[in-house]
């Protein structure tokens, strides 16, 4: 089975955000993703997950190159600034 | 006074609190906290709708009215000591005057406490007073930093692309409100008889899971002490300062509004205490420019604690005099 | 019949329901849904395992042949119905058919508190009856696919892979099978006297968790809702039909096996309702070819309210006209 | 100390599948796997994590190429037509 | 002795471990296993604290010497039996004669359960029993793993950068202490008064709440078995032999130093005890060479279950005649 | 926007090394760090998350090549003989 190329979009947020960043996805046509709980410590504090307003939530779309670094770039420039929120881009192989 | 403190359900608190700064690794489980956030909600809802089966609808109307007007002056009020005194920017004093203009339930719950513990009798409909209080003020922060944002301006905190429609259902149809009104419609519905078969849970328990989430909730509370000097000493006065404003107000509209001391009590605690659950979540998302540990850290690191301990005594001091005076 | 909308538990489901449509963001923790279920099942085995004690063998014999009866016929029933009327295919109609061949704990929770409530007797042997009912559908399914597939079709939907052994393995040692029959030993051996010192969690408690437990059952059981359209009218029909043809077979059968009102009812009710928890679990490793989208949608979207709401009442009225037919 | 090019193998399937499909694994001699709870959306619908027949496992293995392309291509073809399953390589570097 | 055994919570806990070791699916969710944790704990405590508000001062100082006796002793004993008869490094002696100084806290709620059914009174401060005996062992494991270790040596388990101030911090502040610490002080400052409105929470549910967590336990317990294998004959021998020859001592010492029957019984039980919360987080940063598999299999799986179904009925019954023979 | 690449440091460990290795990294002025639960199973033993004593965090640090390999080096000497610890290192890319 030969394998394709693809990007993983990995993007660490506030889980504030989470309902607001689904919806976003979704205006660009995303409709698969992955989601896990998460807690961490970064440039806007700390959220260690105890309670409701400080944990964060990991969102995973596996896309094409161009979709990927589109989001990236989107979910960058529109959230960066006012939400606790990091995100990057890796290399994925799937079945074709 | 010191009698308050005495209450297991603060010594809970306290032990919390010493717990967060002593770094012990003491931790509730995230889940427990939801478990008895929503259980804590919920049973306020299900109590409040049991009792006021019994309730004229008549008698309702000045004191509904009351809380509306609390919810509306009290983020006003607030805004401007903020931003004149405190010289906060639009979008932050817009946020924190929102936390301040709603309520906290588990407040709420220790001043109901605190009232049937002293034998002092309260109006049945006090949880409506509650769910009233809690979204005008949501309300009004956001209708402020809309009306008070310069244009193209740096400080322009309004997430404009928000939609109104989807901030309301957010509001009502969040967790909080959802659940007291939840509540409300099946202990209305119910009534005493039925629910009996339910009060081991709902009713007996109720003091005992206010002291566990009490617990979990000083642990929460001493983590913002930290920030307190991010926030710095004019957010550290407001939190003490601003619920014996709105404490006070609160207590002369409830005796004129025709509410009866412990009614009165319920209201002034009302007025003074300040949302930590649904007003960040809400201001989050419309004013996403706001810096949330200015208005979390004071609401939740001291105005919280503040009103648990010394707060509820001296509303409740207030609204004896008044109603003495009252006649 | 409307009176039992007003109980507590069931306004509490419909809260959960009218949350989920109007899209509230109340959810329960995922740990709370499970821990509740847990309490649940065990303290169903408890009670059932403490009253037993006083139960004769001999009486039971008529009673556990008529549940297994039920266990097989039922099945059978409704996959012809499935494949034959539905037009659905060999797999999906077996898979469907062990849900509403299996039953549902918590509509066996609420038959039983309908009864206390109204006043009617019941067997003390009735968790068994619930345990027994559990698993011969499941294992019916499984047959009706493994014997009716179409060798080397794409309908073949069964895991021929699957050893026996692991399913039984799944099934009798599952959750479900294993906290009941847990709860009924130790219910059993520990008897009425001892069980004393736990009564506070595992019988005060009961109800208010139950409550708890179906305001998560409405939120999840209205997320349903939406996947109907894909299910087709067809199996909406289904889902309130079938528990009514099982119902009344239930009835009779209950009725000639000699049982009373109360426990005629209850088989009725177990025969009546659908399992969404142990079934869809042994399907999904069982029978993969089976959309498990046709079984849960109208097994917890359709039959389990329904039988919650409506379907107990009419048992219940069924039996007792079965019974003064009887004589 | 230099390090050693590796694959790690992710799945994400419903939780249905997750004691199935960690049998299947150790058949293949994989005793080491790491596991986390996730939800998401894919083809097979939404997997909100609320409760137990409605949630996703999120299952990784650190592995060779070959073993790696091995498990993907098994566990793609004996289980995606059936069950709600997703899964991808990426490479990774582990010290020696 | 075998009605202990009747008992529902041991039943509990036996369902529990043939649920285990049948390898059913039924696993309670970690944050209930957490939230049973800390509610147990705290109520401990908090019982204790009520308690103690009658007792006097003078009355324990020979009890509690008896304690950081016990303490201090027990470990050492461990230890030399683990190096000599078994042959065991330094590092793994030092870290099981740790685990088996200090205490669990489940057995001690077992034991008092077990008084109050047979109607046996015990001091008001055993819970301040606990707590003294929860700490020393630890330390102790430390200092002879410290002394012991041949320098330069593979077996030079000794975290030598661990800093001792973080390890007290590391016991006194964790979660363990700090919960019956603070239940201590709520119970005592609270008084008998004050603490009703919480007892349906705290006092009531307590023998449910532990049942469910027995139940808990007995899963994990049976999950243990199959590393007995991998700890040999020795260990398992050690996990039955060791709480005989502490229990003895405990009883001995517990009526020297002027305890009740009762209170001997609990002395005797918790120097029993060993502890598998508090000692294995405290070794594996203090001694990471040790291997924790060789100290949590016996202190789990065998001394556990030995203590909860066997011990506790035997170090009754030694100290019903230790008291005898002292007159 | 252009993207930069980085390192994204995994570390897979029993929780009992958790407050430590939180520690550590900040000691080597980590600040930043995102955490989930985790369960699994290795060459130190099954953990399947069911207690305190018995579970798994995977720790993630997005860093410079450097820090990674400096990092994975250290966690790797300093921790991979005592504790059931794994870690590995995998490209990423971020805006810049
Ligand atoms: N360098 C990093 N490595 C890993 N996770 C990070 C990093 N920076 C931020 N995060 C995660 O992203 C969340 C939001 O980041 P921030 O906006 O920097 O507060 C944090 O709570 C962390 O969980
Ligand atoms: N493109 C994708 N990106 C990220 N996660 C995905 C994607 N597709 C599927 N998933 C995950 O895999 C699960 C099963 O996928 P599916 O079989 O497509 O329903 C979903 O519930 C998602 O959690
Ligand atoms: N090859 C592997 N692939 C994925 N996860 C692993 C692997 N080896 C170890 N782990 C994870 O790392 C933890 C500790 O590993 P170990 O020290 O080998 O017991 C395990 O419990 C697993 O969660
Ligand atoms: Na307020
Ligand atoms: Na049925
Ligand atoms: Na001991």
């Amino acid at each position: 089975m030969p394998l394709v190329k693809k990007k993983l979009l990995t993007i660490v947020t506030e889980s504030a955000l989470q309902t607001t960043l689904i919806k976003e996805l979704k205006r660009h046509s995303v409709t698969e993703y992955t989601q896990m709980e998460s807690y961490g410590e970064g440039a806007k504090g700390v959220r260690t997950g105890d309670w409701d307003q400080n944990r964060n939530v990991t969102i995973q779309v596996i896309c094409s190159e161009e979709l990927g670094e589109y989001l990236l770039n989107l979910v960058h420039t529109t959230y960066c600034e006012d939400y606790a929120l990091i995100a990057y881009l890796s290399d994925i192989e799937v079945p074709s | 006074m010191l009698d308050n403190l005495l209450d297991p359900v603060i010594l809970c608190f306290i032990v919390g609190i010493i717990g967060g700064l002593l770094k012990s690794d003491l931790r509730l489980p995230d889940q427990l906290y939801e478990t008895l956030c929503i259980y804590l909600l919920f049973t306020i809802g299900l109590k409040g709708g049991v009792e006021f089966s019994n309730a004229s609808f008549s008698a309702v109307i000045f004191p509904f009215s009351a809380a509306i007007t609390l919810g509306i002056s009290i983020p006003i009020i607030a805004y401007i000591i903020l931003r004149r005194i405190g010289k906060l920017t639009t979008t932050d004093s817009a946020s924190i005057a929102a936390h301040y203009g709603s309520v906290s339930a588990v407040t709420f719950a220790v001043v109901l406490s605190y009232l049937t513990l002293k034998g002092v009798a309260f109006e049945s409909f006090v949880t409506v007073l509650l769910v009233i209080l809690e979204i005008p003020a949501i309300a009004v922060g956001i209708l402020i930093a809309r009306t008070q944002a310069v244009p193209n301006s740096s400080d322009g905190g309004l997430n404009t692309k928000t939609d109104w429609a989807s901030l309301l259902h957010e509001v009502f149809l969040g967790r909080t409100i959802y659940l007291l009104l939840g509540g409300l419609f099946v202990g209305y519905v119910a009534g005493p008889e039925r629910i009996k078969m339910v009060s081991p849970v709902f009713f007996d328990m109720f003091k005992g899971a206010l002291a566990i989430f009490l617990l979990e909730m000083g642990i929460i509370t001493s983590r913002r002490f930290s920030d307190l000097k991010k926030t710095g000493v004019f957010l550290v006065g407001f939190g003490i300062g601003m619920p014996l404003i709105s404490g006070t107000l609160g207590t002369v509209i409830g005796a004129l509004s025709g509410l009866s001391v412990g009614g009165t009590t319920v209201l002034a605690t009302l007025a003074a205490s300040a949302s930590y659950i649904a007003a960040p979540a809400a201001m989050r998302i419309a004013l996403p420019k706001a810096n949330p540990t200015l208005s979390l850290t004071p609401a939740l690191g001291i105005t919280f604690p503040f009103n648990i301990a010394f707060g509820i005594p001296i509303y409740y001091t207030l609204s004896v005099l008044v109603h003495t005076w009252k006649g």
